[in-house]
């Protein structure tokens, strides 16, 4: 018995009282039990809750797929736009009103593939929204097609004999579009994605959070909840976000650390 | 022992496995030698939310659509069998599990529901596959392990089955599903043995064995476009089309073809029109939202006259809509999408068998018209499931009917020659002295911009009346009725024609004197046929899956009175009863 | 009784007598059957002629099930009730529902008696109660040509004639507790072997059955305490014993069935049972008593339900219905452990 | 109180193997939790450790299985025949929709079985102390009293008055339930300590408590009820009238009184089955037991009931003798009916008379066991208005000095285990008054492991019911074998399948749970739920989880420990492995290093 009856209790009142879960709506989740998009979901609002800013400032703009269903279950403002277009529709947001606090949501195949041609130009113009891309390597609302960060060679029944295309790296490309704040985080470790994107959100300019995930229904055999245990750890301490060529060198060598890759140095 | 006509229902909630105790149920009654009709709608969400309803309608003659009694419900989320018992008939065999994780209140319980007519058969469905296979994941298969038992069907149907669907799973995955079905059949068998039902025997004398087959819409889709010698396929994930994806993406590659996934619907249509530029026969399969990102390219290949074959799997709309649910709403895009005058060909199959159909003439029309050809089905026609025999194709119906230039003119060569018919020959690339540029520019007949105004309105009308001479080609109206005057014509297309012929049948057996016509080329149309048939009918009604009654829109300007539409946006397939009860109010008003 | 919820447990003539009952005189009351057979009441003393031939299904039963709906009761068939929480009158059925109710009726009926040294032979013998039962024995008597009747009740008499009329050979042993729960004195005894001899049936003289043992599905070794006998099927008739096994250690009274006042009342108020599952206690018998017989169980369905509005309606207990035996007059009516 | 120490456990093969970080709780909370949480533990009156005992079984190691039971209960063969079963009562199989209990009873017995020939009992021996105490009576409490006092170091004197030791178990119980020599090798396992046993002789004639006063530092009283309470009506003096007590000792010791055809007794507990179930052998024809309740009433095992039927015993209900009636020997009995009417305030049900309902009933033999009541012993010290001495319920002491009293002696008719408990209990507080020193202290031991031990399937194993001799006129023919025929190693091992193991105890890790309702999705039953509030009870347990289904008030997912049948699912498929299971024991721990 790790937690004694006491402790159980004293917690659960903790969380009831310390409004842990006030930016969270009424609607439950439809994801399946066992997703990972739960871990990122606990982590953004317990972010939104700690960036202390009214609700009604935050808006959440998502793409489709399983990723896109997330404005229903915060209580912040929501567009769930079409396929492919969270970036540039938030894009309008922040420009309409910059006092917002804007993030963009979407799975890998929202925004690497039809997405894909946007994320150049928002790192380009450093448009100050937040972009959480939820990275599971799985179509999974049309049930288990490979999405461009599939690996090469992924059986699935859209390809049976395995993928043929090479894997695209998020989190490669945002660096190489100069984006001006690059994160990598795990849906398993929802206090990281806490402080991450809080730290994200402050920055000023673009951001991307590219966070690892996992799909329980239809993926059984790469970026399953054991392998993604395994495989991630966290940025070695000596990493220094604020260097692009040691965040290249780190991101082209090592695919599975987490944590802040990049951050360019802002005048305070 | 006469007709067997019975109608079954799967019920749970996503990811309880509810689609594939269905997929397994209509398999098994073919294995049986019933003619099926299956349709599974289920929700957008993948599991643990959300209601899946499998219904299949069984029976000793062809079935044309699903009636809305329910003979045999089983339940494997009772919650969300609720909605289902009002359809029940009251003598239905209602199959739930006896022991829920949770006790649940009268008002949410399924047995306290249901009419005193029907019969439960309630099992432990979880616990039995726990014991037999140590998880309760193939309590489905246990489900209808004891509906095989009620209802004596032979075991072997379903192990067969059973075996065929879960042999690439590996041994441990087969085995632990036939110990599940067994564990339902054994309890069956010992349980049931006082309420037995006989409405599912076959009459003896009907085939029994597998000579038929069963196929879906999208199948029957994938089947068509290879035997039709699809060279390339360029598709994105999108329901209910990408099924079509994965069909060929198993077997395009032995036949020497290649199955692409590209990043989306604009990348996907543009490939498609490069391929057949370049000689190949290419295709892709949509659905509303991934049709409106391909029309731009779409009017492209009309003014460049490239071929190209779009599918567009039809489904609740307009934007991301309904994902999961039917409907015809996009005819209007299909036939008037795009910027400028642009014709193009449209054809809409009504069942499995034109899917395959409709689907090896789009290619030869492509090529013969230079023209895209958009084949509209919907979500009740993709996920559809019929048994019937093998549809093949024949010899001249997948031949190569592109018009090659001839050899006079080689090194003289003008791509988009002013001809009667309207079709220029067309070279392929590869091939020396016939080298041109094809243009989304209005261009001159060898290719070159041109915008004066005559060259414009002779090209515009070259386009059209090639279209136009399409007609001949184009499968004709069919009429279903005992001919001369009616009271009621009922006009039809798509995945609905079956329930109005259903309609129309009872009508008739009740005395009423009541047509139906069915419209599959959407355009070019058949407009003196249509006219004709219009003309010996008091009344015209035309039922169809969309709010603006899109095909009235089309053709009611060919009958001398106003069309009566009979116009649904609900989602669900329209019943064959809502049709028989506004034919009859029509009939009755008549005469 | 606080609340609208009648709640009848049970489809036999008590229970629907109870709920046409409470339909007629209180029609704010919203009335529910719940059956654990899969069809609705029928007359279980027709059996034996369904067995016979004479009639078809159909017409054992009592009313359509449209009759129900027109009268407002909701019939609840094939579902069975295995607890009942008195504290907070809430009915637990098998398929786990918690059903609530204001009233109860009790009215589940008997059920084959299977002497407790025999219980071990349940599975070789055959009983003859319900419509299921009813198809087994055409099923049997199919295939089979002789059949031993043990014990000796109502029923066993009508279906042992039914068995010669079908041109069966019966054998009949009137096992130590025959004609159970009636305590017969040595000449009535003789007298009625004596009627059942001439009746065509071979009357066998043992009083103890010792073993049964399966030869094959159609064959049975008999041994009793005089002798051994290969039979084609054996029917165990050893009367009714009240249906309530789901009651016990729910906090009513039950010896054999429910004990209740002469109002048909048990020990909490607005919970009344009535019919072959009920015990009353027999002032001039100094016991307590079932009832037994169709009419009987119609008459006590229908006081429980007057005296569950607010009747006081006294269930007189005058022993008057007869058993015949071939002439024999034999006072069923109460009950008398031997 | 919790303090981590090392705990030397004997593995599976039988190694020492030491396992560090285990926590020894006196915690009340933990208590109240083990209360709830390993109910057949809680209910058994001795706190026997049954999950471990069942799981040791289950791992075919039946020498550690019996020595488990051993710890608290002094006679594991004997209890696993003859036991009362409170246990079985509260398992949490048995729940309604889980199906039937576990047979934990039958599997004590196998363990007794099936343990090596020459099994060495284990003793943690303490040094001696050169103190002697005296136990008077070597029944259940008596021996149990006397095993822990010499453990403990005491010199022990056994006394008991009739010639072979065991009280109700060698002389109440008949052969066909309980096999003397199983009886005897556990008696001779006590013995073996220097206990010295000297039978024949009766305190209060042989010997006065007073010079044993003088010759013990303390004298304990176990000495069972053996005086047999009347009916009080009249003509119970009849011949023919025989006490069920005596009735059945006369056979145990092959005086076994003529019997008529027709018998009748009066009683409602073992005792009454045992002289009906004698009697049906004695060649009785017609044996009825007369009880004034229903059969819910009787306070026997359903299994007893179900083979005294089987043996043709009849049970008549609702009525009460008021007469025996007969010349010169019993005739009849009058009865009265009776009808039931509430509890009374023991929590037994009313059966008041029926006035008019008089009613004869003929028969040959009456045998009356209605219970049976101490024998006042001459002893210094306050008595009851029985003449009974008056013992502290939680001291055992009387009010004369080093003078105690134990078992039914102190408080009457109650069950074997419930004896035995009480002697232990005596044993430990006269050992605390004369060396002011706790040799042992009931702690939580709580040691987190990753292993689940279970199979789902296994809890669809139907229960392995008891063989026994059949046809049931076989057991009438001497010599009268054991009617259970106890289980083979194969069934033993299979019911301890059925075993849940309660005393796994699954939690959730609050800060690391990700609330993705992936445990809710495999649960078996309702017993992983949504809370918004967990609600405490005085002693800081959990009393109650506040469920909500609105999803903005879920504070936490929690395991309600009640509801667990600990499968494990939820744990094999956490993706946060935020699910930990712990081993949470109630076990005796010896506060002094004793010898081995």
């Amino acid at each position: 018995m790790k937690t004694s009856a006491r402790d159980l209790a004293r917690k659960v009142q903790g969380i009831g009282e310390a409004k842990t879960f006030e930016v969270r709506s009424s609607e439950l989740p439809t994801w399946c039990p066992g997703c990972g998009y739960f871990g990122i979901h606990h982590g953004m609002n317990d972010c939104i809750r700690k960036l202390g800013i009214p609700l009604h400032k935050v808006v959440t703009v998502s793409g489709i797929g399983c990723a896109g269903r997330y404005p229903f279950f915060t209580k912040t403002y929501g567009l769930h736009t079409v396929h492919g277009r969270a970036v540039p529709v938030a894009t309008g947001v922040k420009l309409a009103n910059p006092e917002l606090t804007v993030y963009a949501v979407g799975g890998d195949g929202d925004g690497l593939a039809i997405g894909g041609g946007h994320l150049p130009h928002v790192c380009r113009r450093d448009v100050d929204i937040n972009y959480v891309l939820f990275d599971n390597s799985i179509y999974g609302l049309t049930k288990g097609q490979p999405s461009p960060s599939s690996p090469q060679g992924m059986k699935s029944k859209a390809s049976p004999m395995g993928t043929t295309d090479k894997p695209l790296n998020p989190t490669l490309l945002a660096l190489s579009y100069g984006a001006s704040f690059v994160a990598r985080l795990f849906a398993g470790d929802k206090k990281m994605i806490s402080d991450v994107l809080l730290e994200g959100t402050k920055h000023r300019g673009f951001a991307l959070f590219h966070i690892y995930s996992t799909c329980v229904t239809f993926d059984k055999s790469y970026k399953t909840w054991e392998n993604l245990k395994k495989w991630i750890h966290p940025l070695p301490e000596t990493h220094d976000p604020t260097d692009l060529r040691q965040a290249f060198d780190r991101v082209l060598e090592d695919d599975w650390s987490v944590g802040v890759i990049f951050k360019r140095e802002q005048p305070e | 022992m006469g007709r067997v006509d019975v109608t079954m229902e799967v019920c749970g909630m996503a990811g309880d496995g509810t689609i594939a105790a269905g997929g397994l149920l209509n398999e098994a009654m073919s294995a049986g030698g019933f003619s099926v009709l299956g349709f599974d709608s289920y929700p957008a969400e993948i599991r643990g939310f959300g209601r899946c309803v499998t219904r299949s309608r069984v029976g000793t003659e062809r079935i044309l659509a699903l009636v809305d009694k329910t003979n045999v419900l089983i339940s494997l989320d009772d919650v969300q069998s609720h909605s289902r018992v009002p359809y029940l008939a009251w003598d239905a065999a209602v199959f739930f599990d006896s022991n829920p994780p949770v006790y649940v209140e009268e008002e949410m319980s399924l047995a306290a529901r249901v009419e005193p007519g029907a019969t439960l058969f309630a099992f432990p469905m979880a616990d039995l596959a726990a014991a037999a296979a140590g998880t309760m994941r193939g309590r489905n298969l246990t489900a209808l392990g004891g509906f095989a038992a009620a209802f004596s069907v032979p075991r072997d149907l379903f192990i067969e089955v059973i075996a065929k669907k879960f042999k690439a799973k590996g041994s441990r995955v087969l085995d632990a599903n036939i110990k599940s079905f067994d564990a339902g059949y054994a309890y069956g068998l010992e349980h049931f043995s006082d309420r037995l039902r006989d409405t599912l025997k076959p009459p003896p004398g009907i085939k029994t064995g597998p000579e038929k087959v069963m196929l879906s819409g999208n199948l029957a889709i994938g089947r068509g476009a290879l035997d039709a010698g699809l060279k390339l396929y360029f598709g994105y994930p999108i329901t209910p089309a990408t099924p079509i994806m994965e069909y060929l993406a198993a077997r395009l590659p032995e036949k020497g073809g290649r199955v692409v996934q590209m990043e989306d619907e604009i990348s996907s249509v543009g490939a498609v029109l490069g391929g057949f530029y370049a000689g190949a026969r290419s295709m892709t399969a949509t659905s509303g939202p991934g049709f409106a990102l391909m029309t731009e390219l779409i009017t492209h290949g009309v003014m460049a006259e490239i071929p190209a074959v779009i599918l567009n799997a039809q489904r609740g709309g307009p934007s991301t809509g309904l994902p999961t649910k039917t409907e015809q709403s996009d005819l209007h895009a299909a036939v008037f999408g795009g910027p400028g005058d642009s014709p193009r060909i449209v054809i809409a199959p009504t069942d499995v068998e034109e899917c395959y159909r409709h689907t090896v003439m789009s290619f030869q029309l492509a090529e013969k018209y230079q023209t895209p050809v958009i084949v509209l089905t919907d979500f009740y026609l993709d996920n559809r499931v019929e048994n019937l025999p093998m549809p093949q194709a024949t010899e001249s119906e997948i031949a190569d009917a592109n018009e090659y230039p001839d050899e006079s003119v080689r090194g003289a060569y003008k791509r988009y020659l002013m001809t009667d018919s309207g079709i220029s020959p067309r070279s392929i690339p590869g091939t020396e002295g016939f080298t041109f540029s094809a243009t989304g520019l209005e261009h001159v007949e060898k290719g070159t911009p041109n915008y004066t105004e005559d060259n414009h309105m002779s090209m515009t009308e070259k386009r059209h009346r090639k279209i136009a001479g399409a007609l001949e080609d184009l499968p004709a109206p069919v009429e279903y009725s005992r001919g001369g005057p009616l009271d009621v014509g009922v006009i039809g297309w798509g995945s609905t024609f079956g329930a109005i012929l259903e309609a129309v049948n009872i009508a008739n057996e009740r005395g009423l004197n009541v047509g139906a016509l069915k419209i599959t080329s959407i355009f070019p149309f058949h407009g003196g046929v249509i006219r004709a048939f219009m003309n010996r009918c008091s009344e015209v009604l035309i039922p169809e899956l969309n709010y603006e009654g899109q095909l009235a829109n089309l053709i009611d300007h060919l009958h001398h009175k106003d069309v009566v539409r009979l116009s649904r946006a609900t989602g669900v397939p329209i019943s064959p009863s809502l049709i028989l009860k506004e034919i009859e109010t029509l009939a009755l008003a008549g005469a | 009784m606080a609340g609208d919820h009648v709640v009848i447990i049970g489809n036999g003539p008590a229970a629907n007598e109870a709920a046409m009952t409470l339909r007629e005189r209180a029609p704010e009351f919203r009335v529910t059957i719940v059956g654990r057979e899969h069809v609705r009441q029928y007359k279980p003393h027709l059996l034996p002629a369904l067995v016979a031939g004479k009639i078809t299904e159909e017409d054992l039963f009592v009313r359509s099930i449209a009759f129900y709906q027109h009268a407002g009761i909701k019939l609840r068939l094939g579902q069975e009730v295995v607890d009942v929480d008195f504290d907070t009158r809430r009915i637990i059925l098998a398929h786990k529902e918690v059903l609530r109710f204001d009233g109860l009726i009790i009215a589940t009926g008997g059920k084959p008696r299977i002497p407790e040294p025999l219980l071990v032979f349940q599975d070789v013998m055959m009983t003859l109660k319900t419509l299921t039962d009813a198809r087994s024995w055409i099923d049997k008597l199919a295939r089979v040509d002789c059949v031993l009747i043990v014990g000796g009740d109502l029923t066993s008499v009508a279906f042992a004639k039914t068995l010669v009329s079908l041109g069966k050979t019966v054998k009949f042993m009137v096992d130590e507790h025959g004609f159970w729960p009636l305590h017969l004195g040595d000449e009535t005894r003789q007298e009625v072997a004596r009627r059942l001899a001439s009746g065509g049936m071979e009357l066998v003289p043992c009083r103890k059955l010792r073993g049964l043992a399966r030869l094959s599905a159609d064959e049975i070794r008999v041994e009793t305490d005089c002798g051994r006998y290969t039979v084609g099927a054996v029917g165990a008739f050893f009367g009714l014993v009240p249906d309530v096994r789901f009651l016990v250690r729910s906090g009513l009274y039950i010896e054999k069935g429910v004990i209740v006042d002469e109002n048909l009342m048990t020990r909490y108020d607005g919970v009344y049972a009535a019919g072959d599952c009920a015990q009353v206690y027999h002032p001039t018998l100094r016991d307590y008593w079932v009832s037994i017989g169709y009419r009987n169980a119609e008459n006590l369905g229908r006081i429980a339900a007057l005296n569950l509005i607010g009747g006081k309606v006294r269930a007189e207990t005058a022993p008057e219905s007869i058993f015949h035996v071939d002439g024999v007059d034999i006072p069923t009516s109460w009950w008398a452990e031997i | 109180m919790r303090e981590t120490s090392t705990y030397l456990y004997q593995n599976m093969n039988n190694e020492r193997e030491a396992i560090r970080d285990v926590v020894y709780s006196t915690d009340p909370a933990d208590f109240s939790y083990m209360a709830v949480n390993v109910p057949c533990q809680a209910a058994c009156p001795a706190w026997t450790n049954v999950p471990a005992y069942i799981r040791c079984l289950y791992e075919s190691r039946f020498d550690r299985s019996y020595e488990i039971n051993r710890i608290v209960n002094v006679l594991p063969g004997v209890l696993g025949r003859i036991c009362s079963r409170p246990c079985e009562d509260k398992c949490r199989h048995g729940e309604r929709e889980l199906g039937q209990p576990v047979n934990i009873c039958h599997i004590k017995r196998a363990a007794s079985d099936f343990k090596e020939r020459g099994h060495v009992y284990l003793e943690q021996l303490f040094a001696p102390l050169g103190k002697s105490v005296c136990v008077v009576g070597a029944g259940p409490a008596g021996l149990a009293a006397a095993h822990d006092l010499a453990v403990v170091g005491f010199e022990v004197e056994l006394i008991e008055a009739l010639d072979t030791p065991g009280g109700m178990l060698s002389s109440g119980i008949p052969e066909f339930r309980l096999p003397r020599d199983v009886l005897k090798a556990e008696i001779d396992g006590i013995l073996r300590l220097g206990v010295t046993l000297r039978t024949g002789v009766s305190v209060g004639t042989d010997v006065s408590v007073d010079e044993l006063l003088t010759s013990h530092k303390a004298v304990l009283l176990a000495a069972g009820c053996y005086t047999a309470r009347q009916l009080e009506v009249p003509g119970e003096d009849l011949p023919g009238v025989l006490s069920g007590l005596r009735f059945v000792m006369d056979v145990n010791s092959g005086r076994a009184p003529m019997l008529g055809k027709r018998v009748l007794v009066l009683g409602a507990g073992f005792t009454a089955f045992d002289c009906a179930r004698l009697a049906l052998r004695l060649g009785a024809d017609d044996v009825a037991i007369c009880i004034r309740g229903t059969e819910e009433d009787l306070r026997v095992t359903q299994d007893e009931i179900h083979e005294a039927k089987r043996e043709g015993v009849h049970i008549r209900a609702l009525m009460v003798s008021t007469r025996i009636v007969g010349q010169n020997r019993v005739e009849g009995i009058e009865f009265l009916r009776t009808r039931l009417e509430g509890t009374r305030s023991d929590g037994r049900r009313k059966a008041v008379p029926v006035e008019g309902s008089d009613f004869c009933v003929p028969t040959d033999t009456v045998i009356v066991a209605v219970g049976q009541g101490p024998e006042p012993i001459p002893a210094p010290g306050e008595k009851d208005r029985r003449n009974v001495l008056k013992g502290d319920p939680v001291t055992f002491r009387t009010s004369a000095p080093n003078l105690y009293v134990a078992g039914d002696f102190m408080t009457g008719p109650t069950t074997v285990i419930e004896s035995i408990a009480s002697g232990r209990r005596a044993a430990e507080r006269i050992a605390e008054d004369l060396t002011g020193r706790k040799f042992r202290e009931w702690a939580v031991r709580v040691q987190d492991t990753s292993v689940t031990d279970r199979e789902r399937e296994w809890d669809f194993i139907p229960r392995h019911e008891m063989p026994t001799v059949l046809p049931a006129i076989e057991r009438f023919q001497p010599p009268q074998p054991e009617v259970e025929g106890g289980y083979t190693p194969e069934m033993a091992h299979e019911e301890a399948k059925r075993c849940y193991l309660c005393y796994l105890h699954y939690e959730i890790d609050i800060e690391a749970c990700i609330y993705c309702r992936y445990c809710i999705d495999v649960a078996p039953r309702d017993c992983i739920k949504l809370v918004k509030e967990v609600v405490l009870d005085e002693s800081g347990g959990v009393k109650r989880l506040v469920e909500t289904t609105a999803w903005e008030e879920v504070n936490a997912v929690v395991i309600d420990n009640e509801r667990c049948i600990r499968c494990g699912a939820c744990l094999r498929v956490c993706p946060v492995d935020c699910i930990s299971v712990s081993k949470m024991e109630l076990v005796q721990r010896t506060l002094e290093a004793g010898r081995d």
